[in-house]
């Protein structure tokens, strides 16, 4: 048994409980506004420059009932979204004091309708995420980026400046290096730490004001270069597919003689992945880092997704890739044949697996992920 | 995958050109039908054409081009490229009894998540069968749905295919996400040189977008027609404007057929006939319409005294004045795309909302119906705001059926007709339906 | 040397006891609500040579007398099945989608693909050049495959379990039915027969649904030339024959204890693991 | 004179006689298992019985249900007619609680929600979609599993200390679930579970009451009314009590009846010709 490390302790207990957590309790305490948000395509540093405490909306480490949710998009609806839309009804994300959307995909722009339709936050926005990834793209995404910074302007009561963006960017390019080293960590034949502990390290980041993250991260760096602590388990597993904000799924895979060391996800190597390029006017640098400068997701078409998966698992020597789909995700469903073939042909060992978002493993998942890790072993 | 795959046996029957076969027969069925408008049969007339033009391609030495929804379809035209577009490809093998679950088995098999657009399944189904059309170029748009872009980008893999995505910026109606779609209509006109080997004839665009308004045009002054009561428009056209305008814009078939139905309501306005005898229920389909089951229609119709009087999908947005500059092609065809049938889905629910409330109070509706088709999530999430806002609203309420596009017998028919028969008697008991009638 | 398999399903529990990889003896019982006394019982059934269920044995045993062996005589054990973890005295766990395909092989040499169809779930096994699983899929979310699905609707008809394959070939009429949830079948067939289809039309009509699906799972996984089918359903003639029909008439082999091979195979893992051991020491 | 009213489901027969004062002469509910023909004809055997009545009795019959059609081949001689089970439901509500806004008709194997207007007719009305598992065959197959009779399901799960989240939705899969929790050392008790499963049960009722927006006056009905714990976890949610009628599966059939008495009643009705074969 590995002994916990006290700053991720710090850390959870700080966006505990969720979503309403300490630390956006004394944000809000202090007289400070909560903005939430979905998925990459909405940049944090632009609403952080305005003064506000981006929230990362997600579910957490358990099952959700979804069934009120259902009552309003049906059940053919992605649990990923239908899960946010569950916890909106549920009163849960009512310490928002706005929300900044996106057309990223099918669910979430439903979920905005229907905010906008049944629950309406006191500022709500709709971000046009363009699904290519070039030039043109990144030119129409800039003049959507200005409108928007424009609005948060008007919310705040006060123009959001340049120097703010540059500040901001440059925390928010901290942490993508802090991320960075952590995940260097994992690259070790023993990696110090297990993809249970870093799901805890990554949804943090989303859910507390990114300057005590910093530090903590900081902090939780050398707790874990001192520890000299060492997984010891026989198979080096990757999770490839929808966002899992579920830290139990992930430790109920490693139970198992496994440990992840890497993955495909937003709370994962795709968040951190590129920097914004600071030289650069700052809204035209947001533009091209979430367009051009990160691993572009299941939606962007040519985008290089299959790339960075590959990339990826050579990088952390993963012996076997599991290819999870959350139920009604057309884009991720839709790439999991192609993903197997190419994965396949570059000597790729995989699992595909068809889950309900924030499922906890039944006897099903613990069954297929066991016989996978049999079968690497074998 | 090969492209060239062997069709076995099993799928010989369901090739494009025998397809075309079958769709000819029904025509010539259609044609000994008593009663049915002309218009009915035209339209699976042009059905037929459309099949065929699609399985003679090769043969003539055509380009036959995939593509997705909302495409401008006077671009292929104008090049004498093929469309062949996806969905309609599959409503048609549906329509004529096609395996469809055979094929959803082959999807599945290849492993694309069952649950996924019934219209990506099928073709994907339909290209491991071998019994898919072979395509020269796939074209298509992102951001209508999340299964458009993800089923064109799956048959340009499996065949090899050039392609040309567009994307489509929500809400367009700004000056800038106008300019940046004007310029991917360019680049896709490019991308239509490129492999024809042909420099677009700009006059010839031209005559072809002069047509499609025209066809617009038509399509309201239908609409005006169908809206009236009683409602003239019987099952066997119900779908016309929308296969028209969706597959033949910038064609004269679709003017041709349009004015023929238009003369045809026209008449029938006049001379007092409806659909129904007698008209009990108005109905609109909120979202999907069982497309692959006209015979459900006309159950409805000639069982229930229900007529289809607004297809959702089936109707330009707004005021649909597209037809900006007659020397700009190019712009008028990026401008029409915001008006486009079926692309208020694409726009935020409230603007939706707002104008399904003010078709239905003009054009009289009882009652809707959400066919939830399961394989759309777009649909689904929309579905609530809809119900909630025709209810309070108009006092109609919504029929909710659970349903695939494609395949007849994922609710079987027996379920559909005892849910609908419920429905219409709790409408016709409904205090706003009384009202509606004492004032009629 | 003795090894035993123990599988705990979650309608019966099979224990298998191989004597240098042959068969010695075997035994099934009903799974009960205690699971560690079930694992007693089912090894005491294996013992004295008693098959609770499904009748008579169906492969040959030895003859010699096994009512005197004990747990402490059997080199290695190894548990299998969703029980698995609750075994007291097995020295390890293998999941069952490697001990079906391990016990597969041992019934019928040289398989290369497998499809079992279980109570619970449904799955479809590769097995690579040295007979070790190399891909595998089993059922998702809705369970439109699985034994148990058969079950809750001849229940629902009220044809007894072992009736329904050969009464499924007496169909002469397509009945479509629908497999996407089990109790929503269930009502369905019930509703299609109280108005007046016939009980093997719509059994035929079920097994046309399924066959469809899980077809599917072997062609994802990949299928070979020597095909088996193990699991309860493989006793049903009407699935079986509708399974070989989809599949462009290939025949599948039936092996004559399909059930057992989980626990077969769990044993034979069980002889891998004493004669490492023997060889260590 | 009296009249009947019968419900055809795909699993029981409900059929209920009125006398002329529409007080309930005979209730049954039947699950005989053979085809409708034959259900219907038992069925009203038995509640003729019941009501001390002979075929000729009845004055007018109202069918409902799956099987409609075919009791109206059996009984076609006679002054029948059918009506949906939904309004049949809603008006069988209204007769027990006049004051009820909404009915939430949980059955054996399906669910429907509906808003009432004041005079008990539906004004609104949702079903459970195609892969939900809140019916009450769900409810029969799990409790089977667990060997817990269904009558017994709702007492047993108050007893639970620490309800156990059942994730899947799926019927069979829950059971498999259920099983890794049984299997488990030491093994989840049996209430534990119980009130997982209700508990989930509840979320989908709830979920379809809120799809036509439900907010008090609520009838619940079906049988997965008698579950006493799966009536108070929906309550909690809802935030208000629910009315259960004494028997909560008849609702349909009673309001069939209630119908066949105002087709009896209207001045152009038709008296009624004794059968030669058949129900009621």
């Amino acid at each position: 048994m590995n002994t916990p490390f006290k700053t991720l302790s710090e850390m959870i207990g700080l966006t505990s409980p969720f979503p309403e957590g300490e630390a956006v309790k004394a944000w809000k305490a202090a007289g400070k506004r909560v903005i939430g948000h979905l998925y990459l395509a909405v940049p944090e540093e632009l609403i952080h420059a305005g003064g506000f405490l981006p929230f990362r909306m997600s579910g957490d480490n358990e099952p959700l009932p979804m069934q009120l949710a259902e009552s309003y998009v049906l059940f053919n609806q992605c649990g990923v979204t239908k899960g946010v839309w569950q916890q909106i009804l549920e009163k849960k994300y009512d310490f928002l004091d706005g929300s900044v959307h996106s057309n990223v995909c099918d669910g979430v722009r439903r979920i905005y309708d229907n905010c906008v339709e049944f629950k309406p936050t006191p500022f709500m926005d709709v971000l046009n995420f363009p699904r290519k990834a070039n030039e043109d793209a990144v030119q129409v995404y800039l003049v959507d980026l200005e409108l928007l910074r424009d609005r948060l302007s008007t919310l705040r009561g006060q123009r959001i400046r340049d120097i703010e963006l540059k500040r901001s960017i440059e925390i928010y390019n901290h942490t993508r290096e802090l991320m960075k080293q952590f995940y260097e960590l994992r690259k070790r034949d023993r990696p110090p730490v297990t993809g249970t502990e870093t799901l805890e390290m990554m949804k943090a980041a989303g859910r507390m004001p990114r300057e005590t993250y910093n530090d903590l991260l900081e902090k939780l760096l050398k707790e874990i270069k001192s520890s000299g602590r060492e997984v010891k388990k026989g198979k080096r597993l990757m999770i490839v597919g929808n966002d899992i904000h579920n830290s139990n799924w992930m430790a109920a895979i490693e139970e198992l003689d496994a440990v992840v060391v890497t993955d495909e996800m937003n709370v994962g190597t795709r968040y951190f992945a590129g920097k914004v390029d600071a030289s650069l006017p700052p809204m035209e640098g947001l533009a091209r880092h979430y367009i051009l400068g990160r691993p572009q997701e299941a939606m962007t078409f040519g985008g290089n997704r299959f790339e960075h998966i590959l990339k990826t698992a050579k990088e952390y020597k993963v012996d076997g890739v599991i290819s999870e789909n959350v139920r009604y995700c057309a884009p991720v469903g839709n790439d999991k044949p192609w993903l197997r073939k190419e994965l396949e042909k570059h000597g790729v060992q995989l699992m595909e697996l068809d889950m309900e978002y924030g499922e906890k493993p039944s006897g099903q998942i613990q069954l297929r992920t066991e016989a996978f890790v049999e079968m690497l072993q074998s | 995958m090969s492209a060239t795959v062997s069709v076995t046996e099993q799928w010989a029957p369901w090739t494009p050109l025998e397809l075309a076969k079958k769709v000819k027969a029904g025509v010539e069925q259609y044609k000994k039908m008593p009663g049915l408008m002309k218009s009915g049969v035209t339209y699976l007339q042009m059905a037929a054409d459309y099949i065929e033009a699609i399985a003679i391609a090769d043969r003539d030495r055509k380009h036959l081009v995939w593509h997705g929804t909302q495409m401008n379809t006077e671009v292929y035209y104008s090049m004498d490229i093929v469309p062949v577009f996806n969905e309609m490809y599959s409503v048609l093998f549906s329509m004529m009894g096609g395996p469809v679950k055979g094929i959803f088995d082959l999807s599945a098999a290849n492993g694309l998540p069952t649950e996924l657009c019934a219209f990506n399944k099928s073709v994907d189904g339909m290209l491991l069968a071998g019994i898919a059309p072979r395509g020269t170029m796939a074209s298509w748009h992102g951001s209508s749905c999340d299964n458009t872009p993800k089923a064109l980008g799956n048959i340009a893999r499996v065949q090899g295919l050039p392609t040309y995505f567009m994307d489509r910026p929500y809400q367009m109606f700004t000056q800038h996400r106008l300019d940046y779609w004007r310029k991917q209509n360019e680049e896709f006109i490019a991308s239509c040189e490129k492999i024809t080997g042909k420099k677009m004839d700009y006059n010839r665009l031209k005559k072809a977008v002069a047509l499609s308004w025209e066809a617009t045009k038509l399509c309201q002054e239908i609409e005006q027609l169908v809206w009236k009561t009683p409602c003239p428009m019987g099952w066997e056209a119900a779908f016309g404007p929308l296969t028209a305008a969706r597959s033949f814009a910038g064609h004269p078939i679709a003017n041709e057929f349009l004015t023929g139905l238009r003369d045809e309501l026209k008449e029938r306005v006049e001379k007092g006939i409806g659909a129904a005898k007698p008209e009990r229920i108005r109905y609109v389909f909120t979202v999907s319409c069982p497309y692959f089951d006209m015979d459900l229609i006309r159950w409805m119709q000639e069982k229930c005294g229900a007529v289809l009087v607004v297809d959702n999908i089936g109707r330009f947005r707004g005021t649909a004045e597209w037809m900006l500059d007659p020397d700009d092609p190019v712009g008028n065809l990026a401008a029409k795309q915001q008006f486009n049938m079926g692309s208020h889905n694409y726009n935020p629910g409230v603007e939706h909302k707002e104008m399904m409330l003010e078709i239905c109070r003009n054009a009289k509706v009882d009652a809707a119906i959400m066919f939830n088709n399961v394989g759309c999530a777009e649909q689904a999430g929309l579905s609530r705001i809809l119900e909630d806002s025709l209810q309070k609203g108009l006092g109609i309420p919504t029929a909710s059926i659970d349903c695939d596009i494609l395949d007849k017998e994922f609710t079987p028919r027996e379920q559909i007709e005892e849910q609908l028969t419920r429905f219409f008697e709790m409408v016709e008991n409904g205090a706003a339906y009384k009202q509606r009638r004492a004032q009629q | 040397m003795l090894t035993m398999g123990i599988d705990i399903g979650s309608r019966s529990t099979k224990c298998v006891i191989l004597d240098d990889g042959k068969m010695l003896t075997y035994g099934v019982i009903e799974t009960g609500a205690d699971s560690v006394k079930t694992t007693y019982a089912a090894v005491e059934a294996a013992v004295q040579r008693r098959i609770e269920l499904w009748g008579e044995y169906r492969l040959e045993l030895p003859d010699v007398k096994t009512d005197h062996l004990k747990i402490e005589d059997m080199a290695c054990i190894i548990a299998t099945g969703y029980g698995r973890a609750v075994v007291p005295f097995a020295h390890g766990t293998i999941t069952e989608i490697n001990c079906h395909a391990r016990g597969a092989q041992w019934m019928v040499p040289g398989v290369a693909s497998i499809l079992d169809m279980g109570g619970q779930d449904c799955k479809a096994m590769r097995l690579g050049p040295k007979g070790e699983v190399a891909n595998f899929v089993l059922n998702d979310k809705c369970a439109g495959g699985t034994g148990r699905f058969v079950e809750i609707i001849a229940d629902g008809l009220k044809v007894p379990l072992l009736e329904i394959g050969e009464l499924s070939k007496k169909s002469t009429k397509k009945v479509p039915m629908s497999t996407v949830c089990s109790v929503h079948a269930k009502r369905d067939a019930l509703a299609l027969m109280k108005h007046g289809e016939k009980k093997a039309d719509i059994l035929a009509g079920l097994h046309e649904a399924i066959a469809g699906r899980v077809v599917g799972m072997v062609k994802r996984v990949g299928l070979a030339d020597k095909f088996v089918i193990t699991g309860g359903i493989s006793k049903n003639v009407g699935m079986v024959a509708k399974i070989e029909e989809k599949l462009g008439g290939l025949k599948a082999h039936i092996p004559p204890e399909p059930q057992i091979a989980g626990a077969v195979g769990a044993a034979m893992f069980a002889l891998d693991r004493a004669r490492k051991k023997d060889k260590a020491a | 004179m009296a009249v009947a009213g019968i419900d055809m489901g795909a699993l029981f027969t409900k059929v209920v006689i009125l006398d002329d004062e529409d007080k309930i002469l005979a209730a049954v509910a039947l699950d005989i298992g053979e085809d409708f023909r034959t259900e219907a004809r038992q069925a009203s055997d038995e509640a003729l019985k019941q009501a001390g009545l002979t075929r000729a009795d009845i004055q007018y019959v109202i069918a409902t249900g799956t099987g409609n059609k075919e009791v109206r081949e059996v009984i076609k001689e006679r002054k029948i007619a059918e009506r949906s089970i939904a309004t049949c439901t809603a008006r069988g509500a209204h007769y027990f609680f006049p004051q009820a806004r909404a009915v939430l008709d949980a059955g054996a194997d399906s669910v429907t929600a509906m808003r009432l207007a004041a005079d008990g007719s539906p004004e609104t009305s949702a079903g459970h979609s195609k892969c939900a598992s809140f019916t009450g065959l769900f409810l029969d197959y799990l409790g089977g599993m667990m060997r817990v009779p269904v009558k017994d399901m709702g007492a047993e799960a108050e007893k639970a200390t620490n309800p156990q989240a059942v994730a899947s939705r799926c019927a069979v899969f829950a059971v498999a679930e259920i099983i890794s929790f049984v299997h488990r050392v030491p093994a989840v008790p049996i209430p534990d579970i119980l009130a997982g499963i209700h508990e989930a049960m509840a979320n989908g009722l709830h979920g379809v009451s809120q799809r036509v927006g439900m907010q008090s006056d609520i009838v619940m009905c079906g049988g997965v009314a008698r579950n006493a714990d799966v009536v108070r976890r929906l309550e909690a949610k809802l935030g208000t009590k629910v009315m259960i009628p004494e028997d909560p599966q008849i609702l349909g059939a009673l309001g069939a009846a209630l119908f066949a008495r105002q087709e009896a009643v209207r001045p152009d009705a038709v008296p009624s010709v004794p059968p030669r074969e058949g129900v009621a």
